[in-house]
């Protein structure tokens, strides 16, 4: 799509054939074979465990020794396996350079960030510090860092996430390198600043000619800027070809899965609504959550008022039974504030939370059970959602129980009914979390919050930790569950697709205020904020020709 | 990395080898090392061992005692004369100086003696008691005249002390101040420097009113060791010259050791038991002669002292005047013990036996321990550090515990009062024994002038004390001290002093 | 700024807190310090004029009073035994201590870096194994009865070392200290390793070093500049532990080598039942602590961004 | 976050082979010294208390393997019985402060605020004490002896665990599975004892393996100061100390129970150090 560079030097850039690697016993690359044209952008696509970190770590020679590497791997003509270790760094950050997924742990904590860029160029272009200084400013500036000297002299702690990822940029393009290895370096970012890096990638690859392997797990965001895209499983390619023809004509059965299930292509079902004109079931009416500051001695001493955050700064919404609403918002939005002031885990500091008209906030005891029976939620992280020393069926179990639903004996066959809706294999209850994938324990999380039979149920970024293909599975498996057991969603996500295929209506969150609330068809189409357009802008979306309709 | 680690390993054990160890010195020291801590330099205020040791040094007596013949000789009163009734002392000084020049006079002796007697905070006025006044005749006589008659009067005069301190220095630098540092000197000694707790430098008094004393110009430093093998390791390597407080099981092994002189000296020490009279089971008599019958002292003394010491006969020092070394005592019987405990009725009691710190106190204990337990008693083992030990006693809170005690002089009078005298103020050491004939006994010796009948007195407090068990006499224990052979003429006295003005070192 | 006044706040806090257990403590030890200070033959009115003199003979919370204004004037109080302020006394016994324990830093660090870094170089390996159970097994072996063992073999058999005091000049001091701060070193040595081996191991797979080889750094220059730095700080933390520890926990190791040190005075003064000197020596010690601890945050803030505030 | 981050680092195999086997050793010998202890009465071929004072101070021979001591024990036997109470001692020096520790540290560490803040100066205070000198003052107060000694370790040793549980709360007390217990109405006792507890235990039991050596050590040094166990109670280090005493003429007294501390510290440590890798090793697989 974004070919324009017509290439100086004729043959590949980077030659991989025939790359296998092992450790021990398990293989975790079958022969693998591709190319990189001098200015080109690849992708490669893929799901976690797929090898396409273990390809490219393999190219850049960083491997773990105990990996064993068979096959050939050639830049610039120059057999790269069985370098030596001086060789090795001659290259890398020279002529082939990497960036990481989570620039926050791939920074040096401990040195100034404008010497982190500068290192490379001292290293390899022999440039004395100051002069390698003035460059890493100037980088800076490149990478579109404001005030560029000034945070040249921070420390990575002081930069926000984006930040981090253009100081990582700006130390890869340093000694002005051939190639550069992205891997997965937008996922851990908000969307809008995800975009903005994307861009910068784009533009560099423009201006440099610089030759950039895109890793990513999202289709969409490398079919807006590859020319070249090459689906992973399992250790091996398993398709490549140029983007339009993956994502418009995918040949193999897993490509076309993986298209599949790209949030937002598949529209689900609307769950079952009530009747109009009953009063809404959850109503929030001006809520504030504040946060205080912390406050020491000295500060109480000299009487200085902690500065307090407010988290949510009121909010109103309502939700009718049958509704399944979505809240989108970036991190540090609010959403997840709301949801923990739902189910009674932040206080309000003023507002209201209200079920069925009564507000939630003064229930003790009896009452207060009945609330946790009625509003449950399901958690954004798969692993740490579980108890890791208790088996699944133990965790499903236990709310039955516990609530004095079943003695303990029989609250554990409820809870094997329950692990056969969610669709997890009876064999699987015997497990501990760890022992499960990402998918399986989100399920078990789905299954115990079903466990005591809530009207209400809230997903807080349920599936924005798992692969696609999986958070296709569960979002289908949700929407099966809203259906089969008249449940009120309150779906809580940062991915608007998601949010707009799913729900009904959405509230777009923005710094602990509702900025914009609507159907979802309507503020995904003709968002009317500005930030919501925003929003909108940065999404990377499939081109829309190909989409079927399934129905749920 | 390795050989890094190797090198720098290598260079600090050979720096630390390397580095000249304090054995070659320029001037001459005599290092004594001592268990014993000089902790005050008053001569009024303590009666600890360690203090004792260092008064002699200080503080000249207007008696000294003769280190060879044991005889009183003129001290700082070159001659003295008391009426026949023994109730007034008139003393002369001879011209004495103290360590910074100024002389000593008739009111520095009163002073000093006055400071003993009625000091609310001395030590041990016992030795003075009898004294109704001290006055100063002119500059170099001293009159004392006595409440009554006391025999031991002139040798109590010869004691620690009552050595002769400054007054217009006590005046000028207050009490603790004239003591705190560098005390003024009348002694063949006076201090070059005191670190409390680690050691206490001596240099010879240029002003020492004996000519030609100290024989050395060595200085003295008086060590603290508080462990007799690291003390032991010491005199070995050189670190010291002589080492006090050798423990019994060490003796064999030093009396082997080139260059080492391990004697015996005599002392006016005695091991006892104390019992509690104060509860039972040792209030009752017949319980505290089984307890006395079960113990065989001559074993006991074997073991623990590897039959360096002597098994006493009697609960007091058998050095004292007047001793009678054919006494039997009680002889050891079990069978004896365990009928004697049966009669008594506190068969099966509990005893608590309290130790103080020492491997000789817990040998002791442990055999104290295992004897009663076979006659029927039931003996249980404490441990306690000295305060705590003192507390204990003091408040009658125990039933048995091994100890020491050393009497200053050799006249009876002090110890008995100290020992077994139940009205004096030591409730004759803690053990709360009262026996209204020793009392009055006590009191008659104490004035009794002549030898013969003072012999028959306190020849009869032994035995009421002995066969009523006050204490359970245990052995009469030598001072061990290890020297270097290289020192001529250095001793203990019984007294508990060094005999360090008569010493040379011979190279 | 803002973070020292905290310290000196919480500093204040905790040695309030300090001085009152350690005067209820020290006086509630049955025993009498007039009994030490007077001698074993000494009368009951002896002891009763000493007590009064030092003021034992009124209620405790008098003499609290009075020891707490006395601290406010900047007065840590005088020894009843030796009638020395206590000032005065701990500058006598602190220098031994003080030397010993920069000198078990100096036998200890350097070998727990250089064992550490072999240990971690390559975790698993034989230097590893051997590193690693050499540690575990000198955290194992009680500290004084190596010291008697050494002190027998090295003092005693061999006749290298002198087995107890301090000594007068630095050569000497270097002499008499070696086998008491060698036999502390053995036990501090493991500690260290273990934390900064752990530490290595961590760090050298961290993220930023992936980083940092990608952009070309050589293996030699990765360890020195990145993983080291990064991975000191835990053991600088452990370390301020240790030392702090040290000067307080020197009391073994100077009983068994007869070390004039704070040990020896802590023992003697409770031994003594000299109040004030413990009392003394306690605040001093705690003060000492904090110190330390503030001086090693200090460093860790020098080190660390993150750290300072 | 895709969970892509973990997988390639995991090259930690070969040790875990070297460790089962080290903590087997460690757990032999412990075991060892733990069946001795038990059946010390028929092991030890002598009364350990039995004085003999004629053969007092004789070195090892065929009657008696590892010699007499002052009094004519036999230092064997005292070994043995000896293993009694250096156990007895990891065990009731280590159990009281941990779970006064544990309490502190969990309470302190799911509430946070003033409770924290009351208990974390506390904290402070009990760690700015220096170690000895507070078990010094406290056994000086109620007077030497084993039960003394571990009230006096229990009212120091709380702070490491309190400290090592506080931190894993924290961890913990956040974490989506403790919100997942709230948000389904358990009990907080519920929630700490069966949520908190269990997860934040780990390195407590690892700690508490190695803190028994320390606790052993310090028993044995306190023993040495004469402070800890009272004799006649065989006490490793008490033997030790009043060994040191006749370590010229009879290096076996002291001699045998410092290779018997050593011993049984050896495998503490071992096994204190095997639990901890087994554990980082689990979460890490």
């Amino acid at each position: 799509m974004n070919g324009p560079v017509t290439p100086l030097v004729t043959g590949p850039l980077l030659d991989v054939i025939d790359v296998s690697v092992r450790f021990g016993n398990t293989r975790v690359l079958k022969n693998v074979s591709f190319q990189i044209m001098p200015g080109e952008i690849v992708g490669i696509a893929g799901e976690s465990g797929s090898g396409k970190s273990t390809i490219c770590r393999g190219a850049m020679g960083l491997l773990p020794s105990t990996a064993e590497v068979t096959g050939e791997v050639r830049f610039k003509d120059q057999a790269l396996l069985g370098l030596g270790e001086a060789d090795w760094a001659g290259l890398r950050g020279r002529d082939m350079a990497m960036i990481f997924q989570n620039p926050a742990s791939h920074l040096n904590p401990l040195q100034k960030v404008g010497k982190q860029i500068a290192q490379p160029m001292i290293r390899h272009l022999g440039l004395s510090a100051s002069e390698a200084w003035d460059k890493a400013v100037r980088l800076l500036e490149d990478v579109g860092i404001r005030e560029p000297a000034m945070r040249a002299k921070s420390y990575p702690h002081e930069l926000s996430g984006g930040m981090k990822q253009r100081v990582m940029i700006a130390a890869a393009i340093s000694c002005a390198p051939r190639l550069l290895i992205a891997d997965e370096p937008t996922t851990a970012l908000d969307v809008t600043v995800q975009a903005k890096i994307l861009e910068l990638l784009k533009d560099l690859n423009r201006q440099r000619g610089l030759a950039i392997a895109l890793i990513s797990h999202d289709l969409g965001v490398l079919a807006d800027i590859c020319s070249r895209i090459m689906v992973m499983r399992h250790g091996e390619i398993v398709e490549q070809g140029e983007a339009g023809q993956i994502i418009d004509a995918p040949q193999h059965p897993y490509t076309r899965l993986l298209v599949d299930s790209q949030p937002g292509r598949k529209q689900f079902k609307a769950g079952w609504k009530q009747t109009e004109g009953q009063a809404p079931l959850l109503q929030v009416e001006n809520l504030r959550v504040v946060f205080p500051g912390k406050r020491d001695i000295v500060d109480i001493l000299r009487k200085r008022k902690p500065t307090p955050f407010a988290a949510l700064d009121g909010v109103n919404l309502a939700i009718d039974a049958g509704e399944t609403v979505g809240i989108v918002g970036e991190s540090g939005s609010g959403k997840s504030t709301l949801a923990r002031a739902i189910i009674r885990q932040n206080r309000p500091a003023s507002g209201t939370v209200k079920l069925d008209g009564s507000p939630i906030e003064r229930l003790a005891g009896r009452d207060l059970l009945e609330l946790r029976r009625r509003v449950q939620m399901v958690f954004q992280n798969p692993y740490d959602s579980l108890n890791p020393r208790m088996t699944a069926l133990e965790t499903i179990a236990e709310p039955i129980w516990r609530h004095g639903m079943a003695d303990r004996r029989s609250a554990l066959s409820q809870a094997s009914k329950l692990l056969d809706m969610v669709e997890l294999p009876a064999a699987l209850g015997e497990r501990k979390p760890r022992q499960l994938s990402g998918g399986q324990c989100q399920r078990v999380g789905i299954a115990r919050a079903l466990a005591l039979q809530p009207q209400v149920l809230i997903a807080d970024e349920i599936t924005s930790a798992l692969d696609v293909t999986t958070q296709a599975q569960i979002l289908e498996l949700l929407a099966r569950l809203r259906r089969e057991r008249a449940l009120t969603l309150v779906y809580i996500s940062h991915d608007l697709f998601v949010v707009s295929s799913f729900c009904q209506r959405v509230y777009v969150f923005r710094s602990g205020r509702i900025v914009e609330q609507g159907a979802a068809a309507d503020v995904l189409t003709s968002p009317k904020e500005a930030y919501t357009r925003e929003l909108v802008a940065s999404l990377h979306r499939l081109p829309r020709q190909v989409r079927e309709s399934i129905e749920g | 990395m390795k050989t890094m680690t190797k090198a720098f390993l290598a260079a600090a054990l050979g720096l630390a080898v390397l580095a000249p160890s304090g054995i070659a010195q320029a001037e001459s020291v005599i290092r004594i090392a001592s268990p014993y801590p000089a902790t005050t330099l008053d001569p009024s205020r303590s009666g600890a061992a360690g203090n004792i040791e260092v008064y002699g040094q200080l503080y000249s007596r207007l008696l000294r005692r003769n280190f060879e013949t044991g005889e009183l000789e003129p001290g700082l009163a070159e001659k003295w004369e008391a009426t026949t009734d023994g109730m007034t002392y008139t003393l002369h000084l001879r011209d004495a100086k103290f360590s910074d020049g100024s002389p000593v006079t008739a009111e520095d002796v009163a002073f000093s003696l006055e400071r003993v007697r009625s000091d609310k905070e001395s030590a041990l006025p016992s030795p003075l008691a009898a004294v109704e006044s001290i006055s100063a005749q002119d500059a170099k006589t001293v009159v004392i005249k006595m409440k009554h008659a006391l025999a031991p009067m002139l040798a109590n005069l010869e004691l620690w002390n009552v050595g002769i301190v400054s007054k217009a220095d006590v005046d000028k630098r207050g009490v603790d101040g004239a003591f705190a540092t560098v005390p003024l000197s009348s002694g063949p000694y006076m201090v070059k420097e005191w670190k409390p707790g680690e050691k206490l430098v001596l240099s010879p008094n240029p002003n020492y009113w004996r000519q030609g004393y100290p024989k050395s110009d060595a200085t003295v430093e008086l060590l603290e060791i508080a462990e007799p093998e690291t003390a032991a390791a010491m005199l070995k390597t050189g670190e010291v010259d002589v080492m006090r407080g050798v423990n019994w099981a060490q003796v064999d092994d030093l009396k082997a050791s080139d260059g080492i002189d391990m004697r015996m000296e005599p002392s006016n020490v005695v091991f006892v038991s104390l019992l509690n009279h104060g509860r039972e089971p040792f209030s009752n008599l017949k319980a505290r002669q089984a307890a006395a019958y079960a113990l065989d002292n001559k074993a006991l003394t074997q073991a623990v002292t590897n039959g360096y010491a002597k098994a006493a006969n009697t609960p007091l020092p058998g050095s004292l005047e007047f001793h009678d070394d054919n006494y039997p005592g009680l002889v050891a019987d079990m069978e004896k013990a365990k009928q004697l405990l049966a009669e008594s009725g506190m068969a099966g009691k509990e005893v608590k036996i309290i130790l103080g710190s020492g491997s000789t106190n817990q040998q002791i204990g442990l055999l104290m321990q295992a004897q009663w337990e076979a006659i029927g008693l039931k003996p249980v083992l404490v441990n306690v550090d000295t305060p705590g030990w003192w507390d204990a006693t003091g408040k009658g809170e125990y039933d048995a515990t091994p100890t020491w005690w050393m009497n200053e002089v050799t006249d009876p009078d002090l110890a008995v009062r100290w020992a077994l005298c139940g009205e004096c103020d030591s409730h004759a050491f803690n053990t709360f024994y009262n026996n209204k004939r020793v009392n009055e006994l006590t009191e008659q010796g104490s004035r009794e002038q002549d030898p013969a009948k003072r012999a028959a007195i306190y020849q009869e407090i032994s035995k009421i004390a002995t066969e009523e068990v006050s204490q359970i006499p245990l052995y009469y224990s030598p001072y061990a001290i290890a020297y270097s052979k290289h020192l001529k003429n250095l001793k203990m006295t019984p007294a508990m002093q060094w005999t360090l003005e008569e010493t040379t070192i011979e190279q | 700024m803002h973070t020292v006044l905290r310290r000196l706040i919480q500093l204040i806090f905790v040695l309030a807190g300090i001085c009152i257990i350690t005067f209820l403590l020290v006086h509630m030890v049955p025993g009498d310090p007039a009994r030490v200070i007077a001698g074993d033959r000494a009368s009951p009115e002896t002891i009763e004029a000493i007590r009064q003199r030092f003021g034992l003979d009124q209620p405790l919370w008098q003499q609290f009073v009075t020891y707490a204004g006395n601290l406010f004037t900047g007065d840590i109080g005088q020894s009843m035994r030796y009638k020395r302020p206590v000032v005065a006394l701990i500058g006598q016994y602190v220098w031994p201590t003080l030397f010993l324990t920069g000198y078990v830093i100096c036998l200890a660090v350097p070998p727990s870096i250089a064992l550490a870094i072999a240990s971690a170089r390559r975790p698993g390996s034989l230097a590893d194994q051997l590193i690693r159970f050499i540690g575990i097994a000198g955290m194992a072996i009680p500290v004084f009865w190596l010291g008697i063992m050494m002190s027998r073999f090295f003092g005693v058999g061999l006749g290298w070392f002198p087995v107890s005091g301090y000594g007068k000049t630095f050569a000497d001091h270097l002499h008499h200290l070696f086998l008491p701060a060698l036999s502390t070193a053995i036990w501090m040595v493991p500690v260290l390793v273990q934390s900064l081996r752990a530490a290595l191991i961590e760090k050298a797979s961290a993220d930023f070093v992936v980083a940092a080889r990608a952009q070309g750094a050589g293996e030699r220059e990765i360890f020195w500049c990145t993983v080291l730095p990064n991975a000191i700080l835990p053991t600088l933390n452990l370390f301020g532990v240790l030392v702090a520890f040290l000067i307080g926990g020197t009391i073994i190791v100077e009983t068994v080598y007869a070390v004039p040190g704070l040990g020896t005075l802590m023992v003697n003064s409770l031994l003594a039942r000299d109040y004030q000197v413990v009392q003394g020596l306690t605040l001093m010690f705690a003060v000492t602590t904090v110190a330390v601890t503030f001086l090693v945050d200090l460093l860790s803030a020098a080190i660390d961004p993150r750290a300072r505030v | 976050m895709s969970m892509e981050a973990a997988p390639i680092q995991s090259s930690m195999k070969q040790p875990a082979v070297i460790l089962s086997w080290s903590l087997i050793v460690a757990g032999s010998i412990v075991g060892i010294w733990i069946v001795l202890a038990i059946f010390a009465p028929f092991v030890a071929p002598y009364d350990p208390t039995a004085i003999d004072i004629v053969n007092a101070l004789k070195g090892p021979s065929a009657t008696h393997w590892f010699g007499t001591d002052q009094v004519g024990r036999d230092v064997l036997s005292r070994v043995i019985h000896g293993a009694r109470i250096d156990l007895l001692m990891c065990l009731a020096g280590v159990l009281p402060p941990l779970f006064i520790g544990t309490t502190v540290g969990l309470l302190s560490g799911y509430y946070g605020g003033a409770v924290d803040t009351l208990l974390m100066r506390l904290y402070d205070l009990t760690a700015a004490f220096p170690f000895f000198v507070l078990v010094l003052a406290i056994v000086g107060v109620l007077g030497p002896g084993l039960l003394n000694f571990f009230v006096a370790l229990a009212v120091v040793g709380w702070v490491t665990y309190a400290r090592l549980v506080r931190a894993e709360v924290m961890a913990i007390r956040d974490s989506e599975y403790i919100q997942a217990a709230q948000c389904l109405g358990y009990s907080d006792r519920v929630v700490l004892l069966r949520h908190v507890l269990p997860n934040a235990f780990g390195p407590v039991v690892a700690y508490a393996v190695s803190d028994a050596v320390l606790v052993m050590l310090a028993g044995a040094s306190f023993g040495f100061l004469g402070m800890g166990a009272q004799p006649p109670l065989a006490e490793w280090g008490v033997m030790i100390s009043d060994g040191s005493r006749y370590i010229r003429q009879a290096w076996w007294i002291c001699t045998f129970p410092g290779l018997a501390a050593i011993s049984l510290g050896l495998g503490l440590a071992f096994l204190g150090d095997g639990l901890g890798q087994l554990r980082r090793g689990q979460v890490s697989t």
